[in-house]
């Protein structure tokens, strides 16, 4: 391979690195938009802790989990080592011309590392989102922590890390469920062990509790959407040009389509424009396609964007029937639209089987699902998991932070010295 | 002397104010306050649900004045202030029992 | 005629609201206060510091009422308000000359 | 007992708070609202054009306290928010039919 | 044309795809701060709907009629058919290593498809602005929706499309006339048709109605000029080294002339700082620049930056003073400075006539305002265009979404049950 | 070399251009959130100016003051000559063939004036921060004007320019020094010169003035990270596949480290979790790295980013106790962050001699310091560079601008018609 091409494949890669990044930004709008002004600070925090951790945690464990060599193929579990390091042979085949020498030069070790390492941070932001407005900062922090260093990078072996499904045919090509349904598993568990919000579910009925700020959610999702043209056009592995357009292309029809369509079932069911349900639809749609997005056509695509925006109001009052309090949409965009949009493959995509498409995602999910709720259980009977019903009403700001996300009132003399 | 309090619509403040000007009256004090009455609230919608808000947004203006004008103002009040539905809202008259002019230590009538 | 004005914690309001629709008050004008007083504000952290906030947030409370209905509102206020913690705030009464429904112009008790 | 009510520069705060905790009165309720007076409000541009915003904003304190002691709190905050120039506001003073205490139930000046 | 070559112009274009589409971002962010608080949602709903109806109707019909094929080269009309889809031939040709078989190698279908759709939802966003705060979201979405299937394609097959204007040397580089202008002339008819806010213009004068968030404005334009870069960059049509750096430094230098000069100009009408000048001057250096920015040299860059900042406090006023009211500026910005764009090539650049450049200007000017006032004033005659006035009053956010855009008091107990 | 090879080069160098363009927008939000409500406008203000100025500076002064060419190699200052251009000798070379005749084929002159010029402005905003909520905004643009038309391309002459630092090995790959700690630098000078907010420091003690809006603050922290990628990845100057990608690594672990430390050290400090803390703890880890992304392991990385972050409390406290009060920690993450980054490269990375590095750090910020002073000094004696205490309790908003950043209330009836 020509040093010219490797070159180029590797720049789209680290493009594409930057642009999963902003996700980060992207998550953290959505979930401060989506709860309310007390709780801000917190949701904040959290997603600049996560982002880091994340990093830390990966290049640390995760990494060497995930990617542990052609000695664990077909299996269930291995570990490369700790760290990321650009292995002497790969720099040898460089000095030597063979730019192909690794990921077929499709780009470096170190890109390969922050690339993915980008990913698995993705992963455990979802949960935040889904826990938000009750979870203790500590609890969480930790296990997100564990959640992204262990859980993460196991099943993405099995697919991605060359495991025993990548090696049954199953195809989860940006990872609707590698990435979003695993996610969206934990927060599920999350919300299960943790419960819901003081005062959403009582005998009067449901209580909506409005997010304190739609500007903030709008921005997040259209960087969000900005981002997932790295998170899939990255997933292509190299700067292929006919395979990283088509990716644009499918990427972009599926997410417009699920706009539109949630609009439509929202509107149906409520007969009103809301605002949150486009929004969610929006990611709906790109989860959705991600699974697929460089094996079905764009009418697919198209097809698989709707249903996935039609899927969203209907799974979010679901939810709140059966009383998973949700603030963000999490489990309905992440869990539900990612199951769909794997299983979307065995039925558009004329090669793939959906049997396999069913068993790969459902035993992906089945572990992240029982790992999290056992590790989220683990924490409430020891440390404890949920803030005190006092700090709930009067925000994890103050409670947790002292701190305000607002100050509006500067004018008026509110504020006293410091006191140490 | 008296104090005035009217609770209006947010929509009729315009016609109230220059109702009040009309008879005189340029010096008032602004609340945003929240009614709970017999009007009710918006109807929001949340992510598939539909809840009512309980209250409803409101102005308060304070009006301190001479005995004799209180009349003057609270009719005016009451017609520029009404629309005829529920919820167009009280005017509520208070005795002072002083009022001074920080401005000047100016007591009374003359602080008005 | 009174007018009722209670200061109480946010945290009280849904049961005061119960409190007093269960005595036959819907009625009800809430703003939003800043209370200084013997309850310390939060302590805040900004940048190194700890600092107070020298002021708690409450919700002030204002109900016109006939004379004969004080009583059982103050009671009513005073017991689901009270947390028995310092600050649950205070309910001052006055004494009001008129009162006016700006919808139809009625006066006194036909305008509460 | 009296009810105080003073409407103030926002930038006079810290010196009427002051001059009112030298006399001893620490617990008051403070209220954001906006005045409308004889003071022009600021002028504002935007895009272009140049226009008045006709209101300025403003802090309320209402005071509870006994009778004796009204005097010297409308001095103490008449001489600490005084700037001289047109706008300082005003001090009304009410008189209160009683007052109670929610965490207690005290009832009176045992209440304030 | 070497694959490696083939690659990087076809990133280029993806990555220019990318930034393209955060300029939603950036115009739903301006547009959000320049309305009032009571319109948000509305603004925020009826931008995350554009691109996605932008999208859907390019891909089903405009890209058809905007790009139909050679046998309609110097043509008014043309239509190429239904979607978007990869020639068997291309795909044949790319298979025999054969590059360039496709728009001179700089790009693929696929990519053409998704950059072309991305400006054609920018064009759609440009009227939402000028008509914020007072129009029906049925009536917009369906003008939206015609407008950007329709007219747009129409006008841009023209030039773009190898139509009549391309045929005598009409230069419009990136869109000052096709995009920016054709925009803002939809924008002004719009206005026309719709008439302006309630209170706006009364017989006390003009009543200023300042936007509710100054920092979305600002971030709205940073977004704007960010994305720009592709925008511009990416009408380079491939990674040209040279072509591409000095499409990026003639963009810079406008930009950064148009804050200047509309600060000086409306400090001198003014007295004052006025930030949402600078903001709009920005922008009007961006669209000035786009007609000419392959051919104009850097210092004719900075002239023609500096005069479309020099217009913009001139042209808003002016505006307001015909009661043509447009909240965000939109004819100023895209209408005004697209002309004087457009113009200005004719000036500076020593080639181009013109005569050509005003004759092209004008007639697709006329196009755009002709059919959309058109479309409008049906629309207006059928469903109604127009909130009524008490829903105006309310703000649409609750009259057409049933929603606020801040849920400010949390605290206070402001929320009762869910009735449904 | 190849065309291929010139191209994606010159691409990476364009794409890192718009990234680090987008600092400006971080800068803005962060700056933005840290300060009052009442002083918002005028900070947005400000940095939409600076980078148009910063940008024309640059284009007229700057660029040929910090590249003035091979005849003032190891020297201290020279001048090439006003303006930017194509060179006719480059173009000749380019047009035969020969891609690398500037810079090593690593850019086009196109390209490298428009990214630096976007370095310069970024040093310009680091200024603007720190001297927040009181100086009158005349008197800051003219500051920033030559500060960034002057002081900033004289220093960087003496390394990146070829100057005597570059002779004697100091090494500081993307501006640790040269960048942060010479904007760092001028604005200790500034806010020395132009002393504190009012009532920040009492004689009843030190007074807290939080920040108006965490969002906003996280936001831009967000997108500064966002952009470093192409401020430290734009810095290799080229697209080399394992120098950009290791770049991305180093900077991503630094970051992370900076943001744990942050949080455990002002843990430790105030038993709390301050939000405003790990933002400036992931700035700090970007800035440590900034001067050595290049050369150091990621385990170096890693302890250059946790003493950054570990740093900033204690730097933030220290600041403040000895009266310099900087809204947003500019001094602290820019000036203290940037000294131990130079440093840091003398401890960590073999080959560099920690003499130089401490040599060429010092005389920088000795000059930029100086230099600031001295203009701030003459300003403050003529023109003067205080607002009125008035208009310092009214905000500068209303007091420069007339303008205010939110208009809260739009129901109630606030606003008059306009009066001229
Ligand atoms: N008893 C009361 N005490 C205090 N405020 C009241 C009372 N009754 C009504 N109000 C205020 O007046 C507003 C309008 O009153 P409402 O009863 O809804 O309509 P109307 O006066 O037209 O019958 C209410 O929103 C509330 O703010
Ligand atoms: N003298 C007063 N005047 C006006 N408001 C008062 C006065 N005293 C208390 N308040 C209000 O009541 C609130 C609670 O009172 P506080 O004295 O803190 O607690 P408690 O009543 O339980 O002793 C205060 O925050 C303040 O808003
Ligand atoms: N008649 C009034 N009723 C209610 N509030 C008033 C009245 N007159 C003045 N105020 C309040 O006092 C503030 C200052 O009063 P103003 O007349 O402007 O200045 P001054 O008292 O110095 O003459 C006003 O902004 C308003 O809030």
């Amino acid at each position: 391979m020509s040093l010219e091409l490797f070159t180029v494949n590797n720049l789209w890669l680290l493009v594409a690195t930057c642009l999963v990044f902003i996700m980060h930004l992207g998550f953290s709008m959505l979930e401060a938009g989506f709860v309310r002004k007390k709780n801000t600070v917190n949701i904040l925090f959290k997603n600049a802790m996560i982002i880091a951790i994340g990093l830390l945690t990966y290049f640390f464990v995760g990494w060497g989990l995930m990617y542990p060599g052609d000695d664990f193929a077909g299996g269930f579990f291995g570990f490369a080592g700790f760290g990321a390091s650009m292995p002497a042979e790969v720099a040898e085949a460089y000095a030597a011309g063979q730019y192909d020498a690794y990921a077929d030069g499709g780009y470096t070790p170190w890109t390969d590392f922050i690339f993915q390492a980008m990913f698995a941070a993705t992963c455990a932001t979802i949960v935040s989102g889904a826990v938000a407005e009750r979870i203790k900062l500590g609890a969480f922090l930790i296990f997100a922590a564990i959640f992204v260093a262990i859980a993460y990078p196991i099943t993405g072996m099995w697919q991605w890390g060359g495991g025993w499904l990548a090696e049954n045919g199953f195809h989860d090509f940006a990872g609707s469920t590698l990435v979003h349904a695993v996610g969206g598993a934990a927060a599920l568990a999350a919300v299960m062990v943790l419960g819901a919000r003081k005062g959403k579910y009582s005998e009067k009925g449901i209580k909506p509790i409005p997010g304190h700020s739609m500007p903030l959610a709008a921005m997040g999702v259209f960087l969000l959407w900005f981002g997932w043209y790295g998170f899939n056009g990255g997933s292509v592995l190299s700067a292929d040009a006919v395979g990283v357009s088509f990716v644009f292309v499918t990427t972009s029809l599926a997410a417009a389509a699920g706009a539109v369509f949630a609009f439509i079932v929202s509107y149906a069911i409520s007969k009103t424009h809301d605002l949150s349900m486009v929004l969610n639809g929006i990611l709906g749609g790109l989860v959705g396609i991600t699974a697929g997005a460089d094996v079905v056509s764009p009418m697919a695509a198209l097809a698989i964007g709707a249903i996935a925006g039609a899927i969203i109001p209907l799974s979010v009052v679901m939810f709140d029937k059966i009383k998973i309090d949700d603030p963000v949409g999490a489990t309905s965009v992440h869990l539900v639209c990612g199951i769909w949009g794997t299983l979307a493959v065995g039925i558009f995509a004329a090669d793939k089987s959906f049997m396999w498409q069913a068993i790969g995602c459902f035993s992906i999910i089945a572990f992240s699902f029982v790992f999290s709720y056992a590790l989220m259980y683990a924490l409430k009977v020891t440390i404890g998991i949920r803030v005190s019903e006092e700090e709930e009403i009067k925000g994890l700001d103050i409670s947790e932070h002292e701190m305000e996300a607002y100050q509006e009132k500067e004018s008026s003399p509110v504020f006293g010295y410091a006191v140490e | 002397m008296k104090k005035i309090e009217a609770i209006i619509r947010l929509s009729c403040f315009d016609k109230v104010r220059d109702a009040l000007a009309q008879i005189g009256v340029k010096f008032f004090t602004l609340k945003d306050v929240k009614g709970f009455g017999l009007q009710k609230g918006e109807s929001f919608v949340y992510r598939g649900s539909v809840y009512d808000s309980d209250y409803i947004a409101r102005l308060q203006l304070d009006i301190l004045t001479t005995d004799e004008k209180v009349d003057a103002i609270v009719d005016a009040i009451v017609s520029s202030g009404r629309t005829g539905e529920i919820g167009d809202g009280k005017i509520t008259v208070f005795d002072v029992a002083q009022v001074v002019r920080i401005r000047t230590g100016e007591e009374a009538a003359a602080a008005i």
